[in-house]
């Protein structure tokens, strides 16, 4: 439906313009969608546009989920 | 053929490529003077003989340029066949307007892997065409040398339970092709354009050699498909085994590509007995452009016959097909 | 953290008991799970069932024969390599490119602002297709054209809404559907609301994730546990980048851009309001005003049976033409088409039916 | 070269192509891996190659193809240097958009010349560009064979004395392709375009052959002039003996051509020993292709050397020159 | 009859015995000479000079450099083969060609009706060079676009007159020429009229004359007998074709559509009167007006010679770049460029200086 | 100068268009310039126009100019 690919924000070049990467992928792309915008964010891109910014993982709703599950399998907790 | 138009989906390398071609060689073959399916022809003599057609867009790339590109294609060609690069003919067409001294750049690397090779130009020719009657240039190359094996090196040599192998990192000519078309700059990918048979030759020795194919258009994918449907075998894959480098898996992932099916210029996948797999494996490393040779997979009896299958990263199956058509950057 | 894809199938084949159907609703999530070939590694009691979440799939026949028809009339038409091959009884863009007419790929909407300079003397179109995450690109594009006053482009305007499908599919007595996987990429725009009719109206479990294939299985695993306990919700298991609230910046263009309109989808037929429609003060941007287009719903292929297998009433193996008449080269459907699309994924990756 | 923009000059096969390929071979040439510039070239294994490339606008013209051109033109350089037409490779590159039919009926051509010269299609390639980066197609062929004769045919075999034969009525293959592009209709007029091998290998046995070479591009005129300029002799012509056609000469008297400059596809210059000339002459004869056959004049040491000079009708001497530039239609 | 170019060749070294010097004005005579190599059987007596008749040659640097402009602003330019390799400081139609610009050849000036529908939203100039000959051809095609109302059609005009030329050339006191061979195409057009002032006021024989070789032998063999019996006058050995009124309708043609103007002579320099213009009536057809070009006339290369070789007061292997820094593939000047240039005949068909 | 070529007409096609043939070649040509082209016409083409009508040879001109020549060479009249 919609791929989109996890950015690096490199550099800003203008209102809603910025110089971002993909891995070892270079690219400009567009962030009219987001809001301050800074180098070193994290930013999902669909069609050349950021289209959310992705924080650093936080764990603890995962944590939740996976720990959910286990008990219903009847597993006993890792952590 | 349903469709009678070709289509750069008739150009990619894939299932189209292959109709294509099996309609224009229909004429040669009802006379029983066509070729067999291999990348160079065996003949009579002790020698092999191929020929390519190369059009780059660019035709200067990153980790390479258009003459490097088409003297590697025809010595690999002739490499996966036991042959070593010993002649070479070029034939260019040139468009009125392109610069003489862009044109002899490209032979001056071309020149330069051909003395790398120890490969001699015997043969060239020069069209010049109206401006707009070709994109800048077209290099044809076609290379003849001397088969150093006494085993025939070809589909027909695939057994089952026979290794795969892959001679290095998948997908790194056509990363850095589409890279350029795209204009999306990939730190660090180079094409792989390189040539094989330092690589390759010292493997000729090995009694359970069976084929070696250089994947060029359509990849490692397409080479494994073509080799399944060829031999009848099924042929199945550990997704996890293949190489891939982190440049290629990068814009594989922006462009929405399978890295399978991204052209290598430098790269050959082998069919080897399981008896000399290691040994191959050994070999293959000691060249600094195989130091990632890996084993990715066997053949066998199993169903679907003639098909490829791949054990995921996930430990699930699935199949593995040939490109259908051109393979265009993805938004979905 | 010891979550990696075998563990959460190993899990997923513990906690299910009861037989569920569910339904990815989104292309990219099929694709994912074939080519991760998460099919082979699910309980046999959970069956996954492909919807209509291809926007190549959707694009109805009349409308490629709008943008088929624009490059005829000389204009540039841009498009996504998605929309390429995709064919209708006039060609394709492909087909149409091959004799030289002037279709472009772009990677990004913007990139057809640079077309349009380039040929300023020509009219440029965009061929806008896609969901809730594809439109704002577009809806930018109008934008800033009409910021800078460009003159020479304009949009065909083809872009569909998710949720009208997803809830007519909800409501099918047909289906029969446990729940849905939802897709993660739209949600990021429209945040949770609009799919709370799931467990609300439906009380069926809609769980948003992530497209990896440890993503998936934990998203399949949430809509289990939600059966098992009894307790269906709509809950995200994409980390932070969906929120609730969705991307309020995207919303708003959206809203700025376009307007709801009824349109038909590609196998399915028209669903109300589920269209985007440039909206008044941008209607000298939209190409069906400009060239004065009106678009004729097209009728399916003859034995294509797209519409079931798009609504999931039928897996592509069962319509007869699939690996028969019907192939990637010559797809009768644009399910067989697209590298997202149900019969094409089938197709490629499905060993099901081959062993 | 002054001139760094390739024009169509550069392809129009006389002075300035020269230039062009000097540039582009001096890669190879400063290593010591540069061909002569001969037809085919004559490989260890008694063997000979060649290549060429083939753009012909229309693809279909009177008296043939592009299809059929390409396995005369490679079968009449191997023949030309006494190898007999034993395998051939096509590389193809197809413009999208192009009917595969037309494609496939051009390979019905090249298979069906092949068939009659017992030439084998021993490999092939297709690829397939995007719509305007090529017009229409570009074959390139390359072919190799079994040298049939001990002695070697070439440029530095030519002596003072030597008889210049030509096997048959010049221009055909210019003035069809002319004919064709300037929408002038020229009754009965073909292109000479056919292989060369059954009415030279006849030739072979004769003690007094020298050298050989289809007259392509260019025409006789260039032929003669390289031939002048490599061996540093003498050639004078009589412009009577040369066989021209009715329709060749309508057509350059109306476009203000030179029928010595126009392209042959099956037609040879020989330089022949004076005492095998007549045996020569009465051997090619023996060809329904060389029924024109004549003797057209003689090389030796006078001045200016490495020049040829023509007797002309009235009694006149004058200057044969290579063609400059591209040729093309005159008013004046 | 037995009237042979080699029996002619035989008589004429017969009859002449005083040494003469003959101006063949016309490029076609030129070339015709060197490729039958009529020099080598002249007898010594009789000097030929090469006169200013090719229109390559004397079209001006500025007209040239007119025409690339006119490419280099996005027209079509259509021209006579002959003029595509002509330099000038741009370069030339062939060089702007190879750039993808739109130089075409064509055959006769009519076909540039076709080109005009052809490419009907650009401009297409006809590049009009050429003597009295070819300038009727550039009328009719003014007078038929007139007709059809054709508006993206002009022609750059540079044609040029002979008689001035010619006049100028028999009054040269340095070049002390026993006669002219006269143009038998261009006489075709003017008949004898404009050309009798060659006796009648400078006392010169003036004989017009085909362009085969034993037609050329006839003509010079006239001349030589009008000297040998003091008796010069203009005659016509061209037969019937030369009518001593010219050609009626082509006349009418000329005078409808152009007015005499004066114009640069490449290497010469401005002849009053000599060039021809299009008339106000047909002014819009006009590239000079319609583009407002005004024409710098050109300077001659360095060391180039052309102006006394085209006058006929040196001979090409006289000039020092000659054969080293002056050859076909990279002329110096016009002279070498043409087929019929005086130089480029020397250089292609002359033994004198190489044996 | 200006090269022309004979052509012989072949066929009107039209108010100064006509069709013909020079040699082995078939061409179309403008007959602006020329009153009354019928077909079997020799005329003179250069660009593409007929410029003059040829008239089957009257040699009496060409011969007498013969005869001159000769005369003034010395040589006794052949005819
Ligand atoms: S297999 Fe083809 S015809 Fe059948 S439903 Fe799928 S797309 Fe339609
Ligand atoms: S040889 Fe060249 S430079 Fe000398 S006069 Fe002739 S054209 Fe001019
Ligand atoms: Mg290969
Ligand atoms: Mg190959
Ligand atoms: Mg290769
Ligand atoms: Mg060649
Ligand atoms: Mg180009
Ligand atoms: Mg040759
Ligand atoms: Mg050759
Ligand atoms: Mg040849
Ligand atoms: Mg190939
Ligand atoms: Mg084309």
């Amino acid at each position: 439906m919609c791929l989109a690919v996890p950015h690096t924000i490199k550099e800003i070049l203008g209102e809603n313009r910025a110089l971002a990467s993909a891995g070892a992928v270079r690219t400009e792309i567009r962030t009219d969608l987001l809001d301050d915008v800074v180098p070193g964010d994290t930013v999902l891109v669909h069609a050349g546009f950021a289209i959310e910014k992705l924080s650093p993982e936080d764990s603890e709703e995962l944590k939740s989920l996976w720990d959910e599950l286990r008990a219903l399998a009847g597993e006993p907790y890792a952590h | 053929m349903k469709d009678t138009t070709v289509t750069l989906g008739h150009g990619s390398g894939g299932r189209q490529s292959a109709e294509l071609v099996s309609q224009l060689l229909d004429s040669f073959r009802k006379r029983n003077i066509g070729p067999e399916l291999e990348d160079a022809a065996l003949l009579p003599g002790g020698y092999a003989m191929t020929l390519d057609g190369f059009t780059v867009s660019p035709r200067r790339f990153p980790g390479g340029d258009i003459g490097h590109l088409c003297v590697c294609g025809c010595a690999n060609d002739l490499a996966v066949r036991g042959a070593s690069p010993d002649f070479l003919g070029i034939s260019l067409v040139l468009e009125e307007g392109l610069s003489s001294e862009e044109a002899a750049s490209y032979m001056e690397s071309a020149a330069s892997t051909c003395a790398r090779l120890g490969m001699t130009l015997a043969a060239g020719d020069t069209k010049v065409v109206p401006s707009g009657a070709v994109d800048g240039m077209i290099i044809t190359g076609c290379a003849f040398g001397r088969i150093r094996t006494a085993r025939t090196l070809s589909m027909t040599g695939i057994h089952e339970g026979d290794t795969l192998l892959v001679t290095t990192s998948i997908g790194r000519h056509g990363a850095a092709i589409a890279s350029a078309r795209f204009d999306l700059p990939v730190e660090g990918l180079l094409s792989d354009c390189a040539p094989l048979w330092p690589a390759l030759s010292p493997l000729l020795h090995l009694e359970g050699l069976r084929c070696m194919r250089d994947c060029t258009r359509g990849g490692l994918g397409t080479v494994l498909c073509e080799w399944a449907e060829a031999t009848g075998l099924h042929f199945s894959l550990d997704e996890d085994a293949i190489p891939v480098g982190f440049q290629v898996q990068s814009l594989c992932d922006v462009l929405g590509f399978d890295p399978l099916y991204m052209a290598c210029e430098g790269c050959a996948a082998l069919a080897v007995a399981p008896s000399d797999a290691d040994e191959a494996l050994r070999i293959l490393r000691q060249s600094p452009l195989c130091a990632d040779a890996a084993v990715i997979g066997r053949v066998s009896s199993a169903e679907p016959k003639g098909m490829v299958s791949m054990k995921t990263s996930i430990g699930g199956e699935r199949l593995v097909d040939m490109p259908w058509g051109e393979i265009l950057p993805r938004i979905c | 953290m010891p979550i990696n894809a075998p563990s959460v199938a190993e899990l997923l084949g513990k906690i299910s008991r009861t037989p569920l159907s569910v339904m990815e609703v989104c292309g990219t999530h099929t694709v994912s799970i074939f080519r991760s070939g998460i099919r082979s590694v699910l309980p046999p009691t959970l069956r996954l069932v492909s919807g209509p979440g291809c926007p190549v799939c959707v694009t109805d026949q009349g409308e490629i024969e709008a943008a088929l028809s624009l490059l005829d009339r000389g204009a540039v038409v841009a498009a996504y390599g998605d929309m390429f091959k995709v064919p209708c009884e006039g060609g394709s863009l492909a087909s149409k490119r091959s004799r030289g007419l002037d279709a472009r790929v772009v990677t990004g909407a913007m990139d057809v602002l640079s077309l349009a300079e380039e040929y300023s003397s020509r009219e440029v179109v965009f061929l806008g297709v896609g969901f809730e995450t594809t439109a704002p690109a577009t809806a930018a594009l109008v934008a800033e054209a009409a910021r800078r006053g460009i003159r020479n482009l304009s949009v065909l305007s083809f872009h569909k809404r998710t949720p009208p499908a997803v809830e007519l599919l909800a409501a099918d007595p047909d289906l029969r559907l446990s729940g849905f996987l939802l897709p993660g990429h739209v949600c990021v725009i429209l945040g949770h609301d609009p799919f709370r009719f799931l467990p609300e109206k439906y009380g069926l479990p809609g769980v948003i994730a992530g497209f990896e294939p440890d993503q998936i299985l934990l998203g399949l695993a949430d809509i289990v546990r939600q059966h098992e306990q009894g307790a269906p919700a709509l809950r995200s298991v994409y980390g932070k980048a969906v929120k609730k609230e969705g991307n309020p910046k995207a919303l708003g263009l959206l809203e700025e851009v376009f307007e709801h309109r009824d349109t038909a989808w590609r196998g399915i037929g028209t669903i109300p309001a589920s269209g985007l429609a440039l909206k008044r003060p941008y209607e000298s941007f939209d190409a069906e005003k400009r060239f004065g287009i009106s678009l004729r719903p097209g009728t399916p292929p003859a034995g294509c049976r797209c519409g079931e297998v798009l609504t999931g009433k039928i897996i592509p193996p069962e319509c007869p033409l699939f690996r028969s008449a019907c192939t990637p080269l010559s797809p009768v459907g644009p399910c067989m088409v697209s590298g997202e699309g149900t019969c094409g994924a089938y197709f490629r990756y499905f060993k099901g039916d081959r062993s």
